[in-house]
């Protein structure tokens, strides 16, 4: 008598016992419990239980949001080249790909809810734009794509083993999937949008001259900049995913070209984007900068945040990756191609870090000190329920859905 | 063909699309945030007309003019008087928000006898009673903190009653004795630790002459004033003496070294000139720069109520003392009280409003109304060159049961009048003397106290916010300002290796707003602050921020050190403290 | 001003394209209902989830290809590779009852073979008897159930033509050809459903016949033998080679669901 | 700031104001009075004991800055922040996404509209004078104070942002009246802040800029006048004078090292 669990998995693949899964699921759940509940008070009693400040308005949420999102760009990338560049390699990769980006995106967004002092009024912004803020781009683009994200999602649900045996579904999964080329497009115009106005969040500071950047027409070179670093890191991303993944679960997930595909993908954009980095950051400290009356390594007089993070950013985390990635004979060794990919997503976190706590943490007034911040555990424990969120919903869709095509043909 | 769940679902799954196009799911949204925009727990602001109503300060001697912006009968703001001759049109941060104070916490709001409700009969019973049973070498004695004015006649008139009772007030109730500072012609000051610029006289009127002014600042502590003198000259407490004698010399034509010479030189381009301070020295410097009975120098006044300064009842005296302790201020220090009291059973009353300073050792606490809540009066502005009166009408409902400290010590003498009498007894006063004018601030006009019919009309104009100045006296130089007692010099032992002195204080009792602001600002250190330098810190083996155990002759307490290299070396700066020698160590 | 229209413009736009996807795919499956297309799409969406050693070409089994993966989801009708070969191919008519053997199960070489273990044959009235093969019938001998479309019903070729239920599992039978159901017997030895073929004509190019039978048997046992040794053992048949009359009796530890899902192309 | 009738019949042709302050830096006694007034004029609650110097709300705020060098020649003098009205590309206006921060052309005040706030606190990111301050708190009285006030100015509710807008409510007030009298422009000093009104010292002077005649304009352009940070190009509206070359020095320039060493 086959259980109602395997009934639901699909089939030709093996899946670990409830049992097993159960206990993996566990932890995470009750993790996700907590952050609930730590949000939970962030919305009742109000942002005064975070550690935030006037001074530092922004905190671990916002660097949250911004390396989740860029992160999550592995979805539209990975899509952008499966059904507008015809990579069809890719589609090993496609569905975990659109999990994860729908597990950042909206957990970014659930994430900002509880950021903004008053979550009922979510809506204002798009009652009253201002289109001339960055922030407005941001929040139409992330709520679009974020259905996007959920149109495409909706397949690989109806697919499942139980839910594709009720026709309508599976003809609507079908005829859907002809359509994908479509939303692919959308969500790739969409996605260099907001991908480039979060950096144009912090590029448009002029009030902050460590953040400020010139640019072209409305937008400051970190718009730019963004984009490539995020459709840099997405691809690593999932490569990282799919290995752990497959390291966890014990199971040969895809074809072992399609990593290395993924690596080389990301080697290609993080190349330029760290040449393209370092040029703008010689314009900021050579003209930018100094003409808003601030010398550059003034920002960088101030412990802990000195220079070196400015190299580990350019050299450690982006050109020695970017070459690794690059070099056809470490692409082949599994280790080398791992480690590269896990420096580009660190590397990533660091930018996002970088530019949203350095940039507040540094005086702007002469007679000013330097600030520290240290979240709150509620803020922790909200940001660990993100995490535990994604976990969650990949486990459940991996054990469930077919995220990974191949694997029913590799695992005999 | 029946219902089935399938078409349910459909149903439940079209009105659900449905919905969305009906104004509901919208206008719910737009109610939330409606909502959001009247979120529970805004108070509403009081509605009302707006009028303007007017008083005058009673929370420290200046005496400022006060223009309160009611809605209805709440006042909502205060403001100057623009033109008042005391105050200029200003107000000090407190006077701003003075209309706060009636609603801070730890008010005294009924008669305590040890903490325990009493009838106030009771306690008037108990103080007679006490009173009969003092004994030979034993006084009476009750603590005036502003003598001069009409309260303080009411005081007078109950102590000469009996056989040996004393009118204490502070020391530095009456900084110039029966004279007041001509500043309007001054022009240069040496001040010897007076805070010129925080707080002395009335703010209004030091800082409306400080253009023409030119300040030296003689202290230890880098004060606010120090900070914003022309010349600070940083002295060893107690060093005062020796300074003021070498300027002295300097003014001679003696030898002198190079900071007193100079001193002396800005005050001799800048005459006239004045001293202030205590002691013999800082007079001898008067004499010496003229500055007494001179324009631009200390000029007499008519008024003054000679008062006992309470340091100099001798100890172990005072069998039965009553205290009062005004709106605002600095509280009297229990240490000093404890010393005068006889060692066996005292009786303490304290006419307070507040329940913490003297009032938490006080045997009965006769709850006094706070500034605004009644009827009161301020006496001669400080430093006025000239006599003066103004009445502080009350501006908020008195939450009763309360009892102003004239009002007590009037039903102690069994006296039937109410403490209003007293006050309209000095207005009538006033019109029969018939001297000086009234300036109302209503109208910012000045009317010759002899042109205003009836002491009716006058009380009238007084209540309606006015202060009566007298005429100027003609300047006599036979007279002699009353020497301040000198800052006693802190001799260091062993033990005691450092000198405390005194930082600028937050007031005891002041609205939440205010010390919040100040808090936040940082503009005032915590009252709990001992502030050394670095050095002297490290050397006493302490850290920056670290709690620390301060100890001097006069007991110990704790302290959090604050590290700030503008502080003298060998320094320890606590608010509210007097100088004496100390030591600090780690906690 | 005009930066409001240029940005509300595009975010209309994006919102207008996001919801005529949706829309459009929701009629286009409306009208694949209306135009019975249903079955053909399930199928359609199920094959290329299929594992790649289910959905080998028949010309594998005949050797004329050494690796060729299906991509006409088995309707070889639509396959100009399956055309040009079966030109080559001698067309004899395939001698009548006839019996092929493999490993003790018939396979009537009269009829045509589905890879879904589904046989077709043709009558003289024009019908068609549809029938489960030797293999398909071992592995859901003695049914729980037995789900028969009611007379009239249209079947597609590739299509569930009727489910059977063995061991809790619900196998759905492929249909080998397309037309309306005419009559069904409850038989589990004998056929199933007889279909009058739509245009009155039953076109068998997609089905297996003949010489392909005994290679795709043998192919399908080792199949069948893998899937029901348990994980890890090499795979044995209890008694040795010859499938017993109830495979599903035989091995009560298998995973019955996943073995008829694979020899009945379910996913 | 009395004014002569032409002063005024120039001023009436309808020229945008543009107002803004003078603060003397040589008078300021940092008696706080500014920063009281301010508080008590736009209902600013006072805080919770939990409260941090970094999560209070002070619209004006009165900085302490030293010259850093050791007793005894150590100086210090107070500068009183606020919103510096910025009055090209105001920062914080530019970024808010739901136009809750509005500059006001015909005045140049920069106004933020709590009720239209979402909280996300960009523009306090985007502010380079930090004189925007977030409600970390429901606004809470004393039990009585609420009683006390300013019915024209309306309490500011959890999680949005409150800055100074030169008491607009003042504003308003001062035109009602004008209108009332028939007049269309406002007499030069008929409108000043709180802050203008309470300070003891006189150190803060307040008009219209855009009026040569106003002393404001006169001492705008004084020599000793300066505005902080006035490199970034916003254009503040808030100018500070002294005399004191070292307190220039610590609240014009940027080189932080020296001020922090």
């Amino acid at each position: 008598m086959p259980d109602a669990d395997s009934q639901l998995m699909p089939r030709g693949v093996r899946r670990s016992t409830p049992r097993q899964f159960l206990l993996w699921i566990l932890p995470w759940a009750a993790l996700l419990a907590f952050g609930l509940y730590g949000a939970g008070l962030c919305l009742v009693k109000g942002l005064n239980q975070t550690h935030m400040d006037n001074r530092f308005a922004f905190g671990l949420w916002i660097f949250l949001d911004l390396t989740v999102i860029a992160l999550g760009a592995g979805a539209f990338f990975t899509g952008f080249l499966l059904y507008i560049l015809k990579k069809t390699e890719l589609k090993a990769v496609i569905n975990s790909a659109v999990v994860i980006g729908f597990i950042c995106y909206s957990g970014a967004v659930a994430a900002l809810l509880v950021d903004v002092g008053q979550p009922l009024r979510f809506w204002f912004t798009f009652w009253h734009p201002n289109v001339h803020s960055m922030l407005t781009e941001v929040t139409f683009c992330i709520t679009c794509y974020l259905t996007v994200l959920l149109i495409e999602y909706v397949p690989i649900v109806l697919k499942n083993r139980k839910l594709r045996q009720i026709p309508s579904f599976l003809v609507f999964e079908f005829e859907l999937h002809k359509l994908m080329p479509v939303l692919a497009g959308v969500g790739t115009f969409l996605s260099f949008f907001h991908q480039g106005s979060l950096g144009g969040l912090y590029g448009v500071l002029r009030g902050r001259p460590f953040a400020f950047r010139e640019g072209f027409a409305i937008w400051p070179s970190t718009f730019f900049l963004f984009i490539l670093s995020a459709a840099a890191a997405g691809p690593a991303f999932i490569l990282l995913t799919t290995w752990l993944v497959s390291k966890i679960s014990g199971k040969r997930l895809v074809r072992p070209e399609v990593l290395p595909l993924l690596g080389r993908i990301s080697g290609i954009l993080l190349l330029p984007y760290i040449l393209l980095k370092s040029i703008d950051t010689l314009i900021w400290i050579n003209s930018t900068s100094p003409a808003r009356g601030f010398a550059a390594h003034q920002f960088y007089a101030w412990k802990p945040f000195g220079a070196w993070i400015l190299f580990a950013e350019i050299v450690g985390f982006g050109l020695l990756p970017a070459l690794i990635l690059l070099r056809r004979r470490m692409r082949e060794s599994t280790a080398w191609l791992v480690f590269a990919a896990s420096l580009v997503c660190l590397g990533i976190a660091l930018n996002r870090f970088v530019l949203t706590i350095q940039t507040l943490a540094l005086p702007t007034l002469p007679f000013d000190p330097f600030l520290s911040y240290l979240p709150s555990w509620q803020e922790t424990a909200t940001f660990l329920a993100v995490v535990a969120y994604g976990v969650l919903v990949y486990s459940f869709s991996f054990r469930y859905l077919t995220l990974f095509p191949q694997e029913k043909d590799l695992s005999c | 063909m029946g219902f089935t769940r399938r078409d349910l679902l459909k149903f439940s799954g079209g009105s659900a699309a449905g919905l969305v196009f009906t104004p509901v799911p919208w206008s719910l949204l737009h109610d939330t945030a409606l909502w959001s925009e009247n979120w529970p727990g805004i108070p509403q602001p009081p509605q009302g007309e707006v009028r303007t109503r007017y008083t005058t300060c009673t929370l420290c001697p200046a005496g400022c003019g006060v223009r309160a912006r009611c809605a209805g009968d709440q006042p909502v703001s205060l403001s100057g008087v623009p033109g008042h001759p005391a105050s200029r049109g200003a107000l000090c941060a407190a006077g701003l928000v003075g209309h706060h104070l009636a609603f801070c916490r730890d008010r005294a709001r009924e008669p305590l006898a040890h903490g325990h409700p009493v009838a106030i009969e009771r306690a008037l019973a108990a103080v007679t009673a006490a009173i009969a049973a003092c004994g030979p070498r034993e006084t009476v004695a009750l603590f005036d903190p502003r003598p001069g004015r009409a309260a303080s006649f009411v005081y007078r008139r109950f102590l000469s009653g009996l056989p040996n009772a004393v009118h204490c007030a502070p020391a530095d109730a009456q900084p110039c004795g029966p004279f007041g500072v001509d500043l309007e012609n001054t022009r240069a000051i040496l001040s010897f630790g007076t805070p010129v610029l925080d707080g002395w006289l009335s703010p209004g009127r030091v800082l409306a002459n400080r253009s023409h002014l030119r300040l030296i600042q003689v202290e230890a502590a880098y004060s606010r004033t120090a900070s914003l003198a022309d010349v600070w000259v940083p002295v060893v407490p107690g060093g005062e003496d020796a300074f003021a004698e070498a300027v002295a010399r300097a003014l001679q034509g003696g030898g002198a070294d190079e900071r007193a010479a100079e001193a002396a030189r800005l005050l001799l381009q800048n005459k006239p000139a004045i001293a202030l301070g205590g002691g013999a020295a800082v007079a001898k410097l008067n004499a010496i720069l003229g500055s007494v009975g001179q324009p631009g120098g200390f000029l007499p006044r008519r008024d003054f109520t000679p008062a006992t300064d309470i340091a100099t009842v001798p100890d172990g005296s005072i069998r039965v003392l009553l205290i009062e302790e005004g709106s605002g201020g600095r509280p009297l220090s229990w240490d000093l009280v404890q010393r005068k009291l006889v060692p066996q059973n005292p009786l303490v009353v304290a006419l307070t409003p507040w329940l913490d300073g003297c009032a938490q050792h006080a045997d009965y606490i006769i709850p006094a109304p706070v500034y605004l809540e009644s009827l009161d009066e301020a006496a001669t502005p400080a430093g006025s060159v000239a006599a003066g009166f103004s009445l502080s009408p009350a501006l908020l409902a008195s939450p009763g049961k309360l009892t102003p400290p004239a009002e007590f010590v009037l039903r102690l003498a069994q006296d039937s009048a109410s403490y209003a009498d007293v006050l309209k007894d000095r207005v009538t006063a006033i019109r029969k003397e018939g001297r000086g004018s009234i300036f109302t601030y209503a109208d910012a006009k000045s009317t010759r106290v002899a042109e205003i019919a009836s002491a009716a009309d006058l009380w009238k104009a007084m209540l309606g916010g006015a202060v009566w100045l007298d005429d100027r006296l003609p300047t006599a130089t036979n007279l002699r300002p009353g020497a301040l007692p000198a800052p006693e010099s802190v001799e260091l032992t062993p033990a005691y290796p450092l000198i405390l002195i005194a930082a600028d204080d937050p007031p005891a009792h002041a609205s939440p707003l205010m010390s919040k602001l100040y808090r936040e600002s940082g503009l005032r250190r915590p009252a709990n602050a001992a502030i050394v330098h670095p050095k002297t810190g490290r050397g006493q083996g302490l850290q920056d921020g670290c709690r620390a155990i301060v100890s001097s002759p006069s007991g110990t307490f704790t302290v959090q050190t604050i590290f700030d290299p503008a502080v003298m070396p060998g320094v320890i700066e606590v608010a509210g403290r007097t100088p004496s020698a100390a030591s600090i160590r780690r906690a | 001003m005009l930066s409001h229209v240029i940005f509300l413009g595009l975010f209309y736009t994006v919102l207008a394209v996001l919801s005529a996807t949706l829309a459009l795919s929701a009629c286009r499956a409306a009208r694949d209902f209306k135009a019975r297309r249903v079955e053909t799409i399930c199928w359609q969406a199920t094959f290329p989830d299929l594992p790649a050693r289910e959905r080998v070409c028949r010309h594998e089994f005949t050797g004329e290809f050494r690796h060729r993966t299906c991509d006409k989801a088995f309707d070889c009708r639509e396959c100009q590779t399956h055309a040009a070969l079966a030109a080559k191919r001698p067309q004899g008519a395939a001698p009548p009852a006839r019996e092929v053997e493999v490993f003790g199960l018939d396979f009537p070489l009269d009829r045509f073979y589905h890879r879904g273990h589904a046989w077709a044959h043709p009558e003289p009235d024009g019908t068609v008897t549809v029938g489960l093969d030797a293999l398909g019938a071992r592995l859901v001998t003695e049914p729980e159930a037995i789900e028969l479309p009611a007379v009239g019903t249209h079947v597609e070729n590739n299509g569930a033509a009727w489910h059977v239920r063995k061991r809790g599992t619900r196998v759905r039978i492929l249909s080998p050809v397309d037309g309306e159901v005419v009559a069904t017997a409850n038989s589990p030895n004998g056929w199933y459903l007889k279909v009058r073929p739509d245009g009155g004509y039953f076109d068998a190019r997609h089905l297996l016949r003949g010489a392909e039978i005994r290679p795709w048997i043998a192919r399908e046992m080792e199949r069948l033998q893998a899937a029901l040794a348990p994980a890890g053992q090499p795979p044995t048949m209890a008694d040795g080679g010859v499938p017993m009359d109830d495979i599903a009796a035989g091995y009560p530890d298998a995973d019955w669901d996943a073995v008829c899902s694979e020899f009945f192309l379910q996913i | 700031m009395s004014t002569t009738p032409t002063e005024t019949t120039t001023k009436s042709a309808a020229r945008p104001a543009r107002y803004g302050m003078v603060i003397d830096l040589d008078r300021c006694t940092g008696c706080g009075a500014c920063m009281v007034a301010c508080a008590v004029e736009n209902n600013v609650p006072p805080a919770r004991p939990e409260a941090t110097p970094r999560t209070g709300i002070t619209w004006m705020r009165v900085y302490k800055i030293s010259n850093g060098a050791p007793f005894p020649d150590t100086r210090a003098a107070f500068i009183p922040m606020l919103c510096q009205q910025c009055g090209k590309d105001t920062p914080c206006a530019a970024v808010c996404p739901q136009e809750a921060v509005q500059a006001d052309p015909a005045t140049g005040i920069v106004d933020q509209m709590p009720q239209r706030c979402l909280g996300c606190r960009y523009c306090m990111t985007a502010c380079p004078y930090h004189a925007r301050y977030f409600n970390w708190w429901d606004p809470q009285w004393p039990p009585g104070l609420e009683k006390t006030l300013n019915p024209d100015v309306a309490p500011r509710m959890r999680g949005v942002v409150e800055k100074c807008n030169f008491c607009h409510g003042r504003l308003h007030a001062a035109r009602a009246r004008a209108a009332a009298e028939g007049r269309r422009e406002l007499e030069p000093g008929e409108y000043v802040p709180a802050c203008v009104e309470a300070c003891p010292a006189r150190a803060i002077v307040f008009g219209d800029l855009n009026d040569p005649a106003s002393e404001v304009a006169r001492l705008a352009r004084d020599a000793q006048s300066f505005r902080i940070l006035e490199k970034l190009g916003t254009e503040p509206k808030i100018y500070y004078r002294t005399a004191r070359s070292w307190v220039r020095q610590a609240a014009a320039q940027t080189e932080k090292e020296s001020a922090h060493a």
